[in-house]
């Protein structure tokens, strides 16, 4: 629709005081720091708030199923190495019905760069636990509190041997766009854990719930981003203490792309439709 | 027509396949037709498969019941497959597979395994000390067979090893060959035929499509398919994925089509099922998808390795929400070929997801075809060019148009951005709400069902002379109806045949036509509830009263089938 | 009959559901019948929603377009709903609410704010204030309204709060009274009924029932059932639990069934799509189970806070493979809470998957009832009993019988063990492979159809007098249908009535018998395809000519639909 | 149909030399050692060579979909708390299709004991990579080898926070049974991995090629199995060893079933059909 050079921003659907907002500017900045051009860029969201963002930034977009945004990003990814493919989850999304593929998308360490808004509840549908709710966060659906153990997706990704697992805080976008562009540069699958505040449904973990708890995981603990079991235990750490920060990050493991010859030819979606001589020579091998 | 009917039993993992497959090759390279099913139960080792071969000098691509040849590689076969023999049939057996030793003629005993292991192989070499053996009795060329061998397993020690045992088996039929049995295979003349499953037919289509991308994840029957790809990665440029689940699967498959590149997935009905969320997404964002859905017997995971044809209905009706899409039914490995060219073309010139339906019939049995001509491949797209894109103002991804397929580009194609949505959107992508929009888009994307019906050729229809009688069928049985047709009309009793390949949207009109005047019509199909029946009888209203169904998850024989029409026997 | 139609409109965030279910509620309370439906755009905050309320001393269950009174809490509000009110009708407006303060006498300025600010609330409060002009405006007696914000706040502060507002409003309203405004609702009676949504009348089926668990994944609009039950775990001794997924949900729900305990889930069509595979499932296992479709406008992700009819062939055909299920779609809440009960009976019973299709419109409405009959409500069930099962010899989870309905057991039950499987299996639950094995149990599966469909009472009739038309729906609309029947004919126009609940195994011969002699048929359907219809000429030949198809995500309007059928508005 | 009180075993359909046989044996022996007798025991699978198990063993049984064992296992022991709920399923099954309820299933903690059949294949469909397959691992679907980082399921386990995580062998079957009988025995959800060679489909991952590499996390490690850091340190190692054993054990997690007030009443099956007096109640507050 727009016009592919410069992004602009449009009107949302998103409550006053939502931490989103400050997502959208962070990854509107991010890219425009990084040169990338919104025809360069393909922004896919799943269902839900979060998953809404792509629709209100002037780039390729996706809004696809909730929970499917991943295997989307890597089959567009696959189709056209060109692009730089940036997805947005809730932690609903990412983690409850996108689970399985949050686990293999990072197997495949495909070079795309996700960000998880965790507000730990499901926004969009009004106020039910997600997988990263505290437990005994109550709501319409878990009246006498949540049961279930919660998640740590950057602990999940470590054990996963994620290449690129940080947190931010929507109420830090210096340090947001830091990391979202360290993200999209690394090469290979990023996570990026938002923490993104819900004011509307979430009034146990609120802005200021988060802001008390937040930590640094350079200045608080001197981390080591190289030091895979350090990245472990500080990325299980929730409730006293929240780090934020790059938890780790390896450029060691190669690129799903990088072990598929035919990709170092280009993108597929450039390739010549020349199919005639190829499938001639297939033919022959059942003569 | 001169033919005959071999059946090889034996347990899985004693190479039931290979040996079927070198021997079906080996006629046809001889310029004969084969045409050659596989039965097998759901394990690796052990229990009891066959693979069945008929092979005629005739074009043939459907299986009759009763077999002039049995090779028995275990006991078991014996005792199933025997009784089976056509009078004046053989068995060939090794005594350890057998208690009975008896001396009766039709027994033909051959020590495979001694065999195999005189000429240096191991018990899994009895199958070319068996192939041999029926070379043997059949008197036929072995050098087609030993030049198979050379070709299949070049540069490898097993190259030996098989051709000796197969000298062995040849040598010991020749010098031992029994009395009763005269039958021969000759070499016709050398012919250029392709000899290959279903599965191979479906692949090589997507290639030839330009099909770049598959993912899947594995599912009897259809693993076949991406494996097959998987293995032509570098050779057909092609980029496969093996998923984590159905789910991914579809959605990778998905994206990359977004990504402007033409993709697909395969699956069986219960990864089928789990696809169906994103079938109605593929409705809602207009993005192209070729899926295969390889059907077997359900409900669940019913009989695995068996055939079926009963996700019509569902594969029609799969999906949230209305939406067009097309629905093919392929017959034979020829049409499957075809079909997938068609497929993919009418998924991009539509933007609309097309499943192409197969069974574990149609994907696991073998087929004899002339060469593909690539000439009847043409590429047909709705994609813009991206001179044309770039020299365009605006680009709205969902433009409501007379015809409902609004321009497509990808992102990155040109200045343009893409936007593709599974909300309710409006011609941009952006999500919309309001009533009016709703109902403008809806029935933008509602508006190509009727332009798909009106590019559909209509039911294929076969008569000569006055009929009685028409029989009806769809998908993979189609050769199974003609050859019974034609055996019929033989017969005096003159036969007509209307298969349905391109069955959805459904050729509501040609139906009408071809079916209005018909008394005696007979609908057969591979199900317990008579689906295409029901949706003859739905959208034409033509309520046919006779239906042949088979549903014990084996495939109709033509024998069976005409003793059936007939009346001889119950189905 | 006396009726009022009140609209408030306002931005989500400002409490439109809690005013307009006070409204209603009070109404109630004072023997009216109060029909209420709930209009939401996709968001948190903000945008425009509305909350629309139907009141009369007649039983009513529809809605009519044109309000008599609108309460604009927004500016939006007064630009959308002002032009929609009757001649007569008024607007309860804040100055800050539009930037027309003009002096119309249809516009009645009530500071909300302001009043809710003196009242010592805040801006949330305007709501009440606005609650208390309308009842000020109609002379309604307060002290309802006062009693049920305590019973409703009970032991908080915003009873004081509240009320105070309310009152505010009331007696504004009663001092500054414009004067063209006459209308009033008074008092009839102290009545015993129920103001309920079509959500909390299937989650009180479900609890009737004797349902013990119940897993789900969020989904608008069927979150509601979940939300409801999750919050009676003590007192009904239910265990409620959010899924990680619509495949969890399902088979986790399978679990507890197979375990013995009567079990449901609940979804919309994007996660009907998910639980397909196990909806197959559910036939090759024969464990019982409820599926509770709340239906959305799709394609996929669609109009998300909206209504439509559109996945009736989905859920008949869903799932690989061919087995038996029940589709019930009941017409209100009535119906809704008794077809709970019929579809756990079901069920149980036959041993099946039953899916009940609700929408957003049956959902999220509210309803006035009688208190539901609970004589009614009976426990049908194939479990054997304990002692029955501890005397038997042997135990055959699968046994073969005439009504291919076999005993069912559950794990622990007794000392026989129960085997469960997905595969095609002997009687015992083995896995069978066999093709004699596979038609027996395959037969006895599908022989459940025919006995279900007996069970069926068929499609409701309604008619009066000679009638020269019929109008035929499914589900929702039946209130729709009823009352618009019934204008009808008291114009003269005599109409009849036919409506689908229990909608599959389809009731072929009653829905023929019906049919047959009618001759001006009308199908109504909020979809765009008419499915009903086709499901009718399909299955009955009756191929009706008119079709009243709404899909833009919104509920027909009795007085809309009576000018439809007589022709003069444009579906 | 046989009668509940002892174990018998059927003939199977797996391939001669399988380690599935001496896990069906562990199983049995370590359900009689239980005294647990076979109408306690639901024996759930999946779909796949190992999810076929519960066939084999003469309990009550439940075979469901390919990756549906969790749920299913998780709904019953909802439905009735008096069974003892045994889930097999392959590594396929689990950690593939069925990946996203491994996930939340542990998130639970529900009392049930899922032992994955490890061949680092998928045998039943004949040989393709599976979530754990090495890296490069050949097979016809992956001819130019697996290009995905294999993943650890007790290592995942640990990160999310599971009460009993173990390792087990098919080579090695005293060990097998005191792990399957320490998994039962743990209140909450209790994970045993096992190595299960695949001659048929597995020749790379040999009986042998396992027998080398694998070490008791005891004897060798010494290894501390409430120490949650170097659990996970050890879940991770892959290859040069391989740790068989407890990898972490905390009885600290309370079960899903203890926060459920009403499951304290006994199992739900077992409740008397009593419905009027409740709904009437229910109706009373809609009035
Ligand atoms: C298959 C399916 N199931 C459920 C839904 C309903 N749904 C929409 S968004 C959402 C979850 C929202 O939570 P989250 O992913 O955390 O995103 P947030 O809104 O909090 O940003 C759900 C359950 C859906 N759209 N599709
Ligand atoms: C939905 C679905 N997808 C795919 C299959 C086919 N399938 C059966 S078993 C299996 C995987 C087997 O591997 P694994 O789980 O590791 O078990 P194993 O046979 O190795 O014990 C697959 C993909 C299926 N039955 N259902
Ligand atoms: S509900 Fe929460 S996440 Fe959604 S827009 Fe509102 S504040 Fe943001
Ligand atoms: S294929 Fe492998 S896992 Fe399956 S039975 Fe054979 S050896 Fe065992
Ligand atoms: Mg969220
Ligand atoms: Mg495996």
């Amino acid at each position: 629709m727009t016009n592919g050079n410069e992004y602009e921003k449009r009107t949302t659907a998103w409550c006053p005081g939502c931490g989103n907002f400050a997502i959208l500017d962070s990854v509107k900045e991010s890219l425009e720091a990084m040169n990338k051009k919104p025809r360069e860029v393909l922004l896919i969201g799943g269902i839900g708030q979060a998953s809404k963002l792509p629709q209100y930034l002037s780039a390729n977009s996706l809004c696809t199923l909730h929970g499917r945004a991943l295997p989307a990003a890597t089959g567009a990814k696959i189709g056209n190495t060109s692009l730089t493919v940036v997805a947005f989850c809730g932690d609903g999304d990412c983690y409850g019905e996108g689970g399985n593929h949050f686990i293999h998308a990072i197997r495949r360490n495909i070079d795309i760069t996700v960000l998880v808004h965790n507000n730990q509840v499901y926004g969009l549908t009004q106020g039910q636990a997600s997988p990263s709710s505290d437990m005994g966060f109550t709501t319409k659906v878990q009246p006498q509190g949540v049961r279930s153990t919660p998640l740590s997706g950057p602990a999940l990704a470590v054990a996963l041997g994620c290449g690129f697992v940080a947190r931010g805080f929507a109420g830090n976008k210096a340090q947001l766009i830091s990391l979202i562009q360290e993200g999209i540069r690394h090469r290979g699958f990023s996570l990026i854990e938002v923490i993104q505040p819900c004011p509307s449904m979430n009034r146990h973990n609120t802005f200021g719930w988060y802001k008390e708890r937040i930590r640094d995981l350079q200045s608080e603990w001197k981390h080591d981003s190289s030091n895979r079991t350090a990245a472990f235990e500080r990325a299980l750490l929730w409730g006293e203490t929240i780090p934020v920060g790059i938890f780790y990050r390896s450029e060691e493991g190669r690129t799903f792309e990088s072990r598929i010859p035919i990709l170092n030819n280009g993108p597929l979606v450039k390739r010549p439709l020349r199919r005639r001589e190829v499938t001639e020579k297939l033919i022959e091998a059942f003569i | 027509m001169n033919e005959l009917n071999i059946k090889i039993g034996g347990a899985a993992g004693q190479g039931l396949q290979s040996a079927g497959f070198l021997l079906g090759k080996s006629f046809v390279r001889a310029g004969h037709f084969v045409f050659a099913i596989q039965d097998a139960m759901s394990r690796i080792r052990g229990g009891h498969n066959f693979f069945q071969l008929r092979v005629s000098d005739q074009p043939i691509a459907a299986m009759t019941a009763r077999p002039d040849i049995v090779i028995a590689l275990d006991r078991e076969s014996v005792e199933e497959h025997e009784p089976e023999l056509v009078s004046g049939g053989i068995l060939l057996f090794d005594a350890e597979a057998s208690r009975r030793t008896g001396e009766a003629t039709h027994r033909f005993y051959v020590p495979f395994k001694e065999l195999a292991a005189e000429s240096g192989g191991r018990a899994v070499h009895a199958n070319s000390v068996a192939l041999g053996a029926v070379f043997g009795l059949l008197d036929f060329d072995l050098n087609i067979a030993r030049k198979l061998i050379r070709e299949l397993f070049a540069g490898q020690d097993a190259v030996q090893t098989n051709i000796k045992a197969l000298d062995a088996g040849y040598n010991y039929a020749r010098d031992k060959r029994p009395n009763g049995f005269s039958r021969r295979i000759a070499v016709i003349e050398a012919t250029r035929r392709m000899f290959l499953t279903g599965s191979e037919a479906i692949a090589l289509g997507a290639i030839a499509a330009n099909c770049r991308f598959m993912s899947a994840y594995p599912m009897s029957p259809s693993t076949s398919i991406i494996t097959y790809l998987a293995n032509q990665e570098a050779q057909a440029d092609i980029v496969t994925e093996q998923a984590e689940d159905e789910i991914a699967a579809v959605n990778m498959a998905f994206g990359a089509s977004l990504a402007g590149v033409r993709s697909m997935t395969a699956t069986s009905g219960g990864g089928l099922a789990l696809m169906v969320e994103t079938l109605s997404l593929l409705g809602a964002s207009e993005v192209p998808l070729v899926i295969v859905d390889c059907q077997r017997p359900g409900p669940a995971t019913g009989l695995p390795t068996r055939t079926e044809q009963s996700d019509l209905f569902f594969v029609i009706h799969a999906g949230h929400g209305e939406f067009a899409r097309v629905v093919l039914a392929p017959g034979n490995a020829e049409q499957a070929f075809y079909d997938m060219v068609r497929a993919f073309n009418l998924a991009d010139r539509f933007q609309v997801p097309v499943v192409v339906l197969s069974d574990q019939y149609l994907c696991d049995s073998y087929f004899t075809v002339d060469p593909f001509d690539l000439s009847k491949v043409a590429y047909e797209t709705s994609l813009l060019a991206t001179d044309q894109l770039e020299r365009a103002e605006s680009y709205l991804r969902y433009q409501d148009t007379d015809t409902g397929v609004s321009p497509r580009a990808y992102p990155n194609q040109s200045d343009h951005i893409v936007m593709t949505d599974s909300h309710e959107h409006d011609e941009s992508g952006f999500m919309a709400d309001d009533a009016a929009t709703r109902v403008k888009m809806h029935q933008k994307r509602l508006r190509k069902i009727e332009r798909i019906r009106a590019t559909n050729p209509g039911p294929e229809s076969f008569s000569q002379g006055e009929c009685k009688r028409t029989i009806v069928g769809w998908g993979s049985t189609r050769e199974i109806l003609f050859e019974t047709a034609h055996r019929l009309s033989l017969e005096g009793d003159n036969t007509a045949v209307v298969h349905f390949d391109e069955i959805w949207p459904f050729p509501q009109q040609a139906a009408k036509l071809l079916l209005k005047d018909k008394t005696n019509t007979v609908v057969v199909e591979n199900n317990a509830t008579g689906q295409l029946a029901k949706l003859i009888a739905a959208y034409t209203g033509y309520n046919e009263t006779k239906r042949i169904l088979r549903y014990d998850g084996r495939p109709f024989m033509v024998d069976e089938l005409v003793e059936q029409i007939k009346g001889n026997l119950r189905p």
